[in-house]
């Protein structure tokens, strides 16, 4: 479901940025679906890869054979991402704060602790420099505090201040995509707020998720479930060990 | 992936919708891949108060500067290299009339990657250790200092060029634009990514499956490219490594076409605007094709898992 | 040129002479080309206090903290790629006994490519736009901002990173060391020429004329290159595009075994400290050939004029 | 004569960054007669280069037919020269000065000038950067002037200041290496001094074309004229056609 809604996010010919499970099974879903000319680009430096089998790792081998182009990493982050090529990022992460604020680096304080989590790999710069970006994470309250411990890739509003005024490229989080709902960044004051919801799901199991007070959007919008189209898809094309897809 | 939306063109055209009066426009290439086509077609549209910058201004420009189509030159080695003198260029330069005075921006070799390294990444600067002790900074203004934050240092600066339009000859491309080149690269990639628009010129289009077949040789993505032109021996009298070689007879030749201006106006009358394209360009001159390049393939390598 | 001075000795060798106690020390490598086979053999050297560097620790750097090899870690993603964490890592990080308290240094990627890119090109820092309304910066001191003497606007720095020695995982080298890659190239090329030593290890050891009859393959000359060691399966359970396929069961596998010290310790003694070389830890695990990769060549091109 | 006592500058597997014409005569004399392990680099980007043709110009597609690496002039400026690699850097031109500073500018003044030469290309960085170069050129009063009218390759001293006081990393001109003999670069005052006369050339006779008061060296050298194994290979193999080689 995650997959089929991120999927319908993305716009034919757009430029993505990939990573690794749900947001490259979106991707080649929307390929397939109605974004047949999505152009997908791995931080590895593969640039328009068709892997004949399910990629696990943005490594992977299957990445290369018959890409368009590979790259070194310098040209990556220089010359398609601070260049402004990327025009969409997909983000995950631990924590997803109230303005979009990812936490990948660690649960507790940096010195000491509780959890450390990987860090931010390209997050931080695909924050900053992607047109937008669509972050992707299962609803649960410690998952969604008011605020991160740790902000590894900026959001709306970081400490108080907004992107532009800290001189950032993109646009940030303009959606979030849960399990249970879209949120929207408001565009007046970057807050997420509850836009859609799916079936079946009430304003209420949603809140329960989230560790703020959530803002309603004034018109709530229903997300529609995944068609049949975009099952089969998944389910017997994309994914067909159910790899990345739990249920 | 399919990226099946062609931008294979003519050349007229993609000169005409990509070229403007004013711009800035960049042929590059380093002694490898000039797209001389590209010149001869804006030439022949009569563009004007272009600011063209190169790292070696080479035959091209000083052609170019003589049909009056530059404005300004941005260049760090303006020289018929191994021959003599671009002498178009030294006439503008030295006021000695016939061509329209020129405006110059300076740099060495170093600091012109530098500038298209940085427009390439969109930085607004370029840090290098340089110029000291030279007169090059003073002669440009543009040439500056920054302190390094960690050891105290003054290193040099260049300023960002990001060009309105770059022109890349290459060996192949596909019909989308992914583009493929091998010899001598220079800082064509560069320059595409800093630039606006990109009108790539192949000597070959191949089918997508040949992109796919070998991706770490493609220099440029088709997702910067606004053109595709086909054009062989579009590079004449520069050259394409495996497609043919360098006239060398014509480099030596223009030291003394380009000294005499009605010379010149002659040369370009014929071969510029007395052709319409490349194609009659080449009738013209049937014995180019002994520069056809020999056979001397690399083997594959395998790209399986 | 004849090049013919050989540098080819054994991974033994190659470590003993360019690895020593306290050296910054660099496996890159983005999942591609990771040089197993030489962190197994500083382990069985008994190396100790290392700063290790790389952007991605991976399942390597893992079982070198574990070994006790590590003081300090430079990294900007320690994870399991796909799979879960890196264990021994997180235990030296989270005060969990077992692995040492490990100091660390972190970056983004971005971050890390830049300190790479100005070590290469001995620049003191290299500018990137990046970082604003991150913590990063404020977690790690040597992240700070210069004043683009243009526009006047703050950029990020990163300080250079030039380690002791670099080892670059490749298909193939000649005895000198001229290397050629294709895949995944990462950041391996900015690494070496940053480095002051530099081992190549290589797939496939080939003659002069291989690597000359392709010189647009050719990532690393001999000239930065300290030693050459050809070792066939050395990056895995990583992979060689075209030689084998990654080692994904490893991969998950490492997931328990990482979890649980004693067992990472188990196969620490059977996998590294039980054998003697890299010939032997194949021999332990025939079953890694049914990794070899199919076989998909690239055709060739021509380098004639 | 020129190119052979220019090979004997370099010593074998010394890294060169090599210009056209009597430089590259020079160094592959070197290869041929004691430096068989000598590397050559081209600003072009073509890293030991075997050609099977006399090149005619840095970017010759000779140069990259057989050549063990070809690299983009990013690489070439930032790999290579600022990092340190070029062991040797031939530099010539229009006008060399008392301290070795190079003019290839212009003649006259930078905005009005007289002649308008070629401008720097690599030649400021080699300059800077290369550990030691070797400045060729013919001896002639205009030449060789007390001061150049621009500084394009800084030499041993620029407008009052010491290399290391500037920050440069390279030595700087070692040598000057003329048509009638060759200068050195004093340890202490930076300044070009006759070093060594060629066979039948007095001091007089290089003094008149230089534009300064040439400082002599305690000890004159004799500069061997060249042997028959070098006259052979410059007339017979290196340049049968005469391009290079004049008398």
């Amino acid at each position: 479901m995650m997959a089929a809604v991120a999927a319908r996010e993305l716009r034919d010919g757009e430029v993505v940025f990939v990573g690794i499970g749900l947001p490259n099974l979106a991707c080649n879903l929307a390929r397939r679906m109605h974004a047949p000319r999505l152009v997908l680009i791995y931080e590895s430096g593969a640039v328009g890869a068709v892997p004949e089998r399910l990629p696990v790792s943005i490594g992977d081998p299957a990445l290369v054979t018959g890409s368009l182009m590979v790259c070194g990493m310098a040209d990556v982050f220089q010359l398609f991402l601070q260049n402004g090529r990327i025009e969409v990022g997909f983000l995950g992460g631990a924590q997803v704060d109230r303005y979009g604020n990812i936490n990948t680096t660690v649960i507790g304080s940096y010195d000491r602790p509780t959890v450390r989590l990987p860090g931010s790999g390209g997050a931080a710069e695909i924050a900053v420099h992607a047109h937008r970006t669509l972050i992707v994470a299962k609803l649960n309250p410690r998952g969604f505090p008011e605020q991160v411990d740790f902000i590894t890739s900026p959001g709306q509003r970081s400490r108080g201040a907004a992107r532009r005024e800290l001189g950032m490229p993109g646009r940030g989080p303009v959606k979030v995509i849960t399990d249970k709902a879209i949120l929207e960044a408001n565009g007046t004051t970057g807050e997420m707020t509850l836009a859609a919801l799916y079936p079946g799901v009430s304003a209420e199991a949603v809140q329960a998720g989230v560790g703020w007070p959530l803002t309603r959007a004034p018109r709530l919008g229903a997300v529609a479930p995944p068609s049949a189209a975009e099952l089969r898809l998944l389910r017997d094309v994309l994914d067909p060990k159910r790899l990345y897809l739990r249920g | 992936m399919t990226d099946d939306a062609s931008k294979v063109t003519s050349m007229r055209d993609a000169i005409a919708r990509f070229v403007h009066d004013g711009d800035t426009v960049v042929i590059e290439g380093f002694t490898h891949l000039i797209c001389f086509a590209a010149g001869h077609e804006i030439i022949r549209q009569g563009r004007r108060d272009l600011t063209l910058a190169r790292l070696t201004p080479d035959l091209i420009y000083d052609q170019m500067i003589a049909a009056g189509c530059a404005r300004k030159l941005v260049f760090s080695w303006a020289g018929n290299p191994g021959v003599g003198s671009l002498h178009a260029f030294r006439r503008a330069i030295e006021g000695r009339a016939t061509e329209r005075r020129l405006e110059i921006e300076e740099y060495s070799h170093f600091g012109m990657v530098a500038r298209f390294s940085a427009g390439a990444a969109r930085l607004p600067f370029w840090p290098l250790r340089n110029y000291m002790g030279t007169d090059l900074a003073k002669a440009n203004p543009r040439i500056k200092t920054v302190a390094c934050p960690y050891t105290g240092e003054a290193l040099a600066t260049v300023p960002a060029l990001n060009p309105g339009v770059t022109i890349v000859h290459a060996q192949r491309a596909d019909a989308a634009g992914n583009t493929q080149m091998w010899g001598l690269v220079g800082v064509q990639k560069e320059a595409a990514f800093a630039s606006e628009r990109v009108i790539v010129v192949a000597e070959e289009l191949v089918d997508e499956e040949v992109i796919r077949s070998d991706p770490n040789r493609t220099v440029i993505p088709s997702m910067i490219v606004s053109a595709v032109v086909v054009e062989p021996w579009g590079a004449h009298p520069s050259y394409a490594q495996g497609y043919y070689d360098r006239d060398n007879d014509f480099y030596v030749a223009w030291e003394s076409i380009s000294r005499d201006p009605s010379r010149l106006q002659r040369y370009l009358d014929e071969f510029v605007h007395g052709v319409p394209d490349r194609a009659a360009y080449l009738e013209k001159q049937p014995q180019v094709t002994r520069l056809k390049a020999k056979e001397r393939f690399s083997a594959g390598v395998n790209y399986g898992f």
